[in-house]
């Protein structure tokens, strides 16, 4: 009998963890043409179709990166409390109630000059996330109530308010009675580039993942998440404030969430409607696991995603393959990931014995 | 020796790397048929990766292992179980929520599906009688003392009828009467035609109870001195490649009464996580200059007392002074902030994180203070000229600031964990068995540092439940039992078989 | 209105909106005793839901769509057995990607069941005891898998904490290390279990395709899984407490729209929120509860994974 | 000239047998009749449905339905890029210069099927599954009570809402909360046929909805309302492909065969068919209009005198209840 024995690699695989991702979702995608393949889709246009709606064009590039930018800032969002092994499944529900804040802004105040309205509408997204963040994280940090739970509660929570405020208070009056709200004025938009919808939130995006990489390898706080995420108990007795600083990553965590809630109806809605988001929280929580948590291949993989929706979608108009293709490659990409993980991080060992 | 025709152990050729040290260079070892064979050797020598290698855990990367004639195959705990070896773990393989006969059926082959628990109960105290094991069958184990739960893991070992036992550091949580009452028992054990292999790094016992030595070094075996080749001196000699010589301290010339003192319990009852009152009522004073010993065994209250002395743990009752301020339940920062120190009992938990480096380590307690704080950032240059420093004065090795503090050995983790403590000029160091399980000359260099610390006005509270190391260095010491305090008694007050008697909670004629 | 057949109503339909939690629960509960986490309820269920419907469809047997419902959960876990036991990798993130794997492959596989009109389960009433007033139409007027829930409960209960194996796999789950140690496979015993959880999630799928409606819908499991997940903290890791948290939730959707029916004026989309939020609210009185008694219930070995040597 | 490519971008799953199953019927049947070549995407969400119309307008697809009220924006966003191609859009309220807008009045099939409840009903009370409380669901919940209690003034229609198109289960636990209370006639509002199911199994009567639902309970379903959507897409394609089209707005109803009931179940009596069936005519006819007062809102303030009828504008921004409806129109 041949038995394998895991033996924990000495030195990191050369090349490193974002070589195993890249494989890893190279790997994926050939699941995926295999897939294909067997559903009766010829693969190979199908890859063609994908990389041409996606990389073919500006345009459709540009919307690439409309998808991006929601990832890659939520993604940003999760990662600040992953690092400190706090699951934050909650981004989706915080991106919800930052296009609340966002939009109670533009809604309560609709005179200001873009340059004021720009930044209350960031503040208002973030508070929005934040405040959906913060019960989640102190009943983590004073109670320990499983943070997983009650963060993903919310989202359905969360989905339900903004529907309760566009059924309800915040019904545009010349809409006939449906649900959303009042278009917000034109200082509320998200200025954009030349025609395509790839809006400020792009730049939001990419100075987070700024931000992000100072707070983790340069500031006291980011010292402190990481050591507590580590070890909460040599953290503890060393000073470092455990329930504070869990309280402030879940809160940065919900409000940078917030933030992406902010982008999407100040970029792309310039309105408060249901559906704002088709699953970026969640999706984000893969991106950001794959980007290893690491702010700058949190780019290019968020990048790799929004390829992925805009590109699965594309399948459907051109082929009439199910939407649902791209949730599936999603997951794959995921289980690829996590088994390319353990190359990088053990050596196997085949013993042989005899009995 | 009793003469058979193949040895209870042997192990040949064993070679077994773990990243960064080869644990085991290609080490042979054999033991007898009925006898005690220790096994001794610096920390980090290898002892324990090869009795972890002959219990099938680990996979050796070469070598080959027969257990009583039978080869054994590789990484098969089932298979040397089978074979008839017994081992007790230094960290005890119990399931804490789980009864002691839930424990002990665990492995064994039971022919009903039903759960039949009161036939191994029977067994279980019969046993326990025959060799003075008690324990009570059908408590879950978490309730169990430390002793008790040894008992346990040997009754486990007596259940299955094993004829060759490994002790892997059994004595280091032990009050002298149980160790006593264990000697007696392996010897009983020997006499019976069973091998007993046995780890420890208190040599007077090992000199006391073993037939044969071996003594490891870097993951090779040195030699194997049969009993009256060896002694104390001679042993460590051969376990240690360099030069080492044991200092004695002139400790206990008598107390600091003048000064005010620089920690103050008083009336102090705590809960352990359980809910448990682990301390009653308790008064403690630790005064400049003085090591303040506190004896007994794991499990009295120690963990508890080192916790809300370090602001760890939140008292019930009574007041927690330091340097004459209320600090009481104020948590770890205000208590580091009025300089006290702390070396917890579990470096790997609670005194370091694994996966971070030695440099980031060491900066642990920094970040909160001014040394390494730029505005909201970080000095890392600071941090990392301090860190050479640090490990240059303290020899921690690997000398890399960059190496993950959870590849250090043990003995180099504690340096690493005192460098970080001391470097905080604490004026009160709680210390909590900061010499267990290192050898001798790392032992003796940690003393060094909490001799040095107190001589230079600083206090120290060592919490050890070796009385004889703690009379080494202690000025005063109290005892800790079931969560209250006799004493302080001088140094040289009372002899080590009164301390073990107040240890297992008798009162002194 | 009669007052006693609306509350016997509103508790049979209770039981059967709390079948498909409860199954799903069962199935975590005994994967999280042999202290392995499995967030991916949600997608097994999915996955369990959509292979059962088409079975049943095909073959016009529920039974055979209840069992390759079950049997499809059980082998969407066994990519998460594979990917924490086998390759370490971590539990959290690898259920997450089962979920949403499942919500893709149930919706991709299933794209063309929608709508489509299936066999299912009727309702077998229990001679004699399904005429007891109350707990007769309560419990004794269901339908087959629901009495399989049901008789679930002890079921596990016994196998957890009464037989042999269950020891083994509280032991794995509380400390592999020594279950390890004394010749226990930590790993077999892991895999199994992670497998026993799967079938189950895959039958509470099932459930609601062939049991609860006869139809499948995308996403037609709607948060379920993730209720489920938590009930396992609400019922300590204990059959019983767990199969009452199940029903308690079940009556929570039921009741607000049976509070609807009944013509109150409250906004339903807030009334829609009414399962999330007590889940929570449960969520932290249970907390608060264990933290005061002090006892941790959760296997204390739970999410980690197990390599010797370690 | 080139073939003419039509494409339609669904809110929901074609299989749904409601909404988007009958819109899906309709592009079927033009595809097969005019020999169109058609594309459609499914349970598009708001957040794409952007994306989704640009991507079928680059492909040059025209005229592009859009079958969500959710998607008026986004419809008139790509329009503006894309003079040269046509937009419909369903159920919306805004146009532009290639956007066009069109709808049905359900509203008619909805009060036929409410007389056909009000007859049948033993125990006054109507059980009704509404989805979301928007102005379209109200609309057909009033049009059903004014059917009901013109015939059977003490029934009351009770409401719940699901908040959902789609969650087939939570429809059917509607519907058994809905029978719980005593209702033993049971519609909805919903697209999948959950509560069809609980009907069934409680053995009450039920009214379908969207799409001839009778198939899968016969002995329970009464009638459906139907939609038949080939009428209004085979007009306008052959505009588009004659090039006569114009961004009009269409709301057509039974006069035009876009709405329509299912034929009447054996069991419903002769005396009940009699009256449906001529009602049916005169509303075929256009000789019949159901929002015509006297009508009272559910807190009995007036919402139409006597002898006066609703505009389509009032009728697009119904949200209030009106009175016989038991339930919060929110
Ligand atoms: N699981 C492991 N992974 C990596 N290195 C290990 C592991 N276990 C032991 N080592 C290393 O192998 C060497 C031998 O360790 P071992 O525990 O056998 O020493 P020991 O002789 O038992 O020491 P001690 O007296 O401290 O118990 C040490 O350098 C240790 O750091
Ligand atoms: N580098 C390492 N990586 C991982 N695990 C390690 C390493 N070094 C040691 N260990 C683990 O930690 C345990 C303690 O290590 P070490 O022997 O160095 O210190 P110790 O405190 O004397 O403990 P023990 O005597 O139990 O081995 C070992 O049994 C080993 O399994
Ligand atoms: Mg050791
Ligand atoms: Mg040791």
């Amino acid at each position: 009998m041949i038995r394998p024995v895991l033996i924990p690699r000495e030195k990191p695989l050369p090349g490193g963890a974002f070589l195993v991702s890249i494989v890893s979702i190279l790997a994926a995608l050939l699941a995926t043409l295999l897939l294909l393949y067997v559903s009766g889709v010829p693969p190979f246009k199908a890859m063609n179709e994908i990389v041409m709606g996606t990389f073919g064009d500006w345009y459709s590039l540009s919307e690439v990166i409309v998808k991006t930018t929601p990832l890659l800032i939520c993604g940003l969002a999760v990662s600040l409390a992953f690092t400190m092994n706090i699951w934050n499944i909650g981004a989706e529900g915080q991106l919800y109630l930052g296009a609340i804040g966002a939009s109670w802004v533009a809604l309560a105040f609709p005179g200001l000059p873009a340059w004021v309205m720009i930044p209350a509408m960031m503040i208002g997204g973030m508070l929005g996330g934040l405040l959906w963040a913060l019960g989640p994280a102190l009943l983590k940090a004073k109670i320990q109530v499983n943070e997983i739970i009650t963060t993903l509660m919310l989202n359905y929570v969360a989905v339900h308010l903004v529907e309760f405020m566009v059924f309800g208070p915040w019904k545009d009056p010349t809409s006939f009675g449906f649900p959303m709200t009042p278009v917000f004025s034109p200082a509320a938009e998200l200025p954009a580039l030349g025609t395509t919808r790839v809006h400020l939130g792009l730049v939001i995006g990419l100075a987070l993942v700024v931000l992000v990489f100072f707070l983790f390898k340069k500031s006291r706080l980011g010292f402190t998440m990481r050591a507590i995420g580590a070890n909460r108990s040599a953290s503890r007795l060393s000073g470092m404030p455990v329930s504070k600083t869990i309280i402030i990553s879940l809160c940065l965590s919900g409000a940078v969430a917030g933030l992406a809630g902010m982008a999407e109806v100040a970029g792309i809605q310039h309105r408060l409607q249901p559906g704002i988001s088709p699953g970026y929280g969640y999706t984000a929580i893969i991106v950001a696991w794959l980007a290893r948590l690491n702010p700058w291949a949190m780019v290019v993989v968020s990048f790799l995603f929004g390829a992925l929706l805009v590109g699965g979608e594309l399948l459907q108009i051109t082929m009439k393959v199910s939407a649902h293709l791209a949730m599936l490659i999603q997951g794959l990409v995921l289980f690829f990931v996590l088994a390319g993980d353990f190359v990088g991080r053990f050596r196997v060992r085949w013993i042989k014995e005899e009995e | 020796m009793p003469a058979e025709k193949t040895p209870a152990i042997d192990m040949q050729g064993i070679v077994k790397r773990f990243p960064g040290v080869t644990a085991l260079a290609g080490l042979d070892f054999q033991v007898g048929r009925g006898e005690i064979h220790a096994l001794v050797g610096e920390n980090g020598a290898g002892k324990s990766t090869l009795m972890q290698v002959l219990s099938g855990r680990l996979v050796p990367e070469e070598g080959e292992v027969s257990i009583l004639g039978r080869r054994m195959p590789k990484g098969s705990p089932k298979a040397a179980i089978e074979a008839g070896l017994g081992m007790v773990y230094q960290h005890f393989k119990l399931a804490p929520s789980l009864t002691v006969v839930e424990n002990l059926l665990l492995g064994r082959q039971m022919n009903s599906f039903r759960l039949k628990l009161d036939d191994l109960a029977q067994k279980v105290e019969a046993l326990g009688k025959e060799y003075k094991l008690e324990v009570p069958p059908h408590t879950q184990v978490w309730k169990l003392s430390m002793g008790e739960r040894q008992r346990v893991e040997i009754l486990r070992l007596l259940l299955y009828d094993a004829r060759v036992l490994v002790f892997d550091e059994p004595t280091t949580i032990l009050t002298p009467q149980e160790t006593l009452d264990l000697v007696k028992a392996l010897r009983f054990m020997r006499d019976q035609g069973r091998s007993v292999v046995f780890i420890s790094h208190k040599l007077e016992e090992v000199l006391d109870l073993a037939d044969r030595i071996t003594i490891l070094r870097q993951g090779r075996a040195v030699t194997t001195l049969n009993r009256g080749e060896a002694d104390k001196e001679s042993l460590a000699g051969l376990m240690i490649a360099g030069e080492w010589e044991q200092v004695s301290y002139r400790a206990g010339q008598g107390q600091r009464d003048e000064h005010a003192p620089l920690l103050e319990l008083e009336d102090v009852s705590v809960r352990d996580d359980q809910g448990i009152l682990r301390l009653k009522d308790l008064d403690l004073s630790l005064r400049p200059g003085e090591i303040l010993g506190v004896a007994g065994v794991a499990g009295n209250g120690q963990r508890e007392l080192a916790d809300v002395c370090c602001g760890a743990r939140t008292a019930e009752k009574g007041s927690v002074k330091v340097k004459g301020r209320d600090l009481t339940n104020k948590g770890p920062f205000a208590y580091i902030k009025a300089g006290v120190g702390y070396v917890p009992e579990d470096r790997h938990t609670d005194g370091s994180i694994g996966i971070l480096n030695l440099m980031e380590n060491l900066m642990l307690k920094g970040v909160l203070d001014r040394r390494f704080k730029r505005g909201p950032w970080l000095d890392w240059p600071a941090g990392k000229k301090h860190t050479e420093s640090l490990i240059l004065e303290y020899d921690i090795r690997p000398p890399d600031p960059k190496a993950t503090a959870g590849s250090l050995s043990g003995g180099n983790l504690q340096k690493l964990l005192l460098a970080r403590e001391l470097d905080q000029k604490p004026k009160i160091l709680v210390a909590a068995y900061p010499l267990r399980g290192l050898d001798l000359a790392s032992a003796s260099f940690v003393e060094k540092v909490l001799r040095n610390h107190a001589d230079q006005g600083g206090a120290v509270l060592l919490i050890s439940e070796d009385a004889s190391q703690m009379l080494n260095i202690a000025d005063r010491f109290v005892v800790l039992f079931r969560g209250s305090t006799k004493g302080p008694f001088g140094n040289g007050e009372l002899n080590p078989t009164q301390i073990g008697l107040l240890m297992a909670g008798e009162e002194l004629k | 209105m009669p007052e006693l057949s609306f509350i016997t109503d509103l508790l049979a339909a209770s039981i059967q909106a709390g079948t498909p939690l409860l199954l799903a629960c069962l199935g975590e509960i005994i994967t999280e005793r042999s202290g392995n986490l499995n967030l991916g309820a949600e997608g097994m269920m999915l996955v369990g839901a959509m292979t059962g419907f088409a079975t049943a469809y095909f073959t016009g047997s529920p039974v055979l769509g209840a069992i390759a419902g079950s049997l499809a959960g059980c082998g969407m876990s066994l990519i998460h057995a594979f990917l924490t036991v086998s390759l370490q990798a971590s539990q959290v993130v690898s259920g997450l990607g089962l979920t949403i794997f499942g919500i893709g492959l149930s919706g991709f596989l299933g794209v063309n069941l929608v709508g489509l009109k299936g066999p299912g389960f009727a309702k077998i009433p229990i001679p004699f005891l399904s005429d007891i007033p109350i707990i007769g139409p309560v419990f004794f007027n269901q339908d087959a898998l629901v009495y399989v829930a049901l008789l679930l409960v002890p079921l596990t209960w016994y196998y957890l904490f009464r037989s042999r194996p269950g020891l083994s796999v509280r032991a794995v789950g509380e400390n592999p290390s020594a279950a390890d140690a004394w010749g226990e496979s930590v790993a077999k015993i892991r895999y199994i279990h992670v497998l026993m959880g799967g079938l189950l999630a895959g039958l509470a799928g099932a459930y609601l395709s062939l049991g609860y409606t006869h139809m499948w819908m995308e996403n037609m499991v709607a948060g379920r899984g993730w209720i489920a997940v938590a009930l396992v903290i609400f019922g300590f890791w204990h059959p019983f407490k767990a199969a009452a948290g199940a029903f308690l939730f079940g009556g929570v959707g039921v009741l607000q729209l049976r509070v609807q029916a009944a013509g109150a004026h409250i906004p339903s989309s807030l009334l829609v929120m009414l399962p999330y939020l007590l889940t929570v609210g449960v969520l932290i009185l249970i907390t608060m509860r264990q933290r005061r008694s002090g006892s941790v219930d959760a296997p204390a070995a739970l999410g980690l994974p197990f390599r010797r040597g370690e | 000239k080139d073939k003419v490519k039509a494409a339609w971008v669904y809110v929901g799953p074609i299989g749904d047998h409601g909404w988007t199953y009958a819109h899906n019927q309709g592009r079927l049947a033009v595809e097969k009749e005019l020999g169109v070549e058609t594309a459609f995407m499914e349970s598009v969400s708001e957040a794409d449905a952007e994306r989704v119309i640009m991507n079928f307008a680059r492909r040059g697809y025209s005229p592009i339905f859009t079958t969500s009220f959710g998607f008026m924006d986004p419809t008139l966003a790509v329009a503006k890029r894309f003079p040269n191609l046509a937009f419909m859009h369903c159920s919306g309220f805004k146009r532009a210069k290639n956007v066009g807008t069109y709808f049905g009045r359900m509203y008619q099939a909805r009060y036929l099927t409410g007389l056909i409840a009000g007859m049948m009903t033993k125990t006054n009370k109507i059980g009704y599954v509404n989805a979301f409380p928007i102005p379209e669901c109200i609309r057909l919940a009033n049009a059903f009570t004014i059917g009901v209690r013109e015939v059977n003034p003490k029934a009351k229609v009770h409401v719940v809402w699901t908040n959902s198109w789609i969650d087939t289960a939570k429809g059917k636990d509607a519907a058994k909360a809905l029978l719980s209370v005593d209702c033993d006639v049971i519609t909805q509002g919903i697209d999948p046929p959950g509560p069809q199911e609980a009907a069934a199994e409680a053995g009450k009567w039920f009214i379908g909805w969207d799409s001839d639902m009778a198939p899968m309970a016969p002995k329970v379903t009464l009638t459906s309302t139907l939609w038949n959507w080939k009428v209004l897409y085979t007009k306008l394609l052959k505009q588009v492909m004659d090039g006569t089209w114009k961004p009009e707005d269409y709301w057509w109803g039974m006069e035009k065969g876009l709405i329509d009931i299912a034929p009447l179940g054996s069991m419903v009596p002769e005396d009940v068919k009699k009256l449906v069936m001529a009602r049916r005519q005169e509303l075929k006819e256009g000789k019949f209009t159901v929002f015509k007062g006297p009508i009272k809102a559910q807190d009995g303030s007036v919402l139409l005198k006597k002898g006066q009828t609703a505009d389509d504008k009032t009728l697009l921004s119904m949200t209030t209840f009106i009175e016989g409806i038991v339930g919060s129109a929110k």
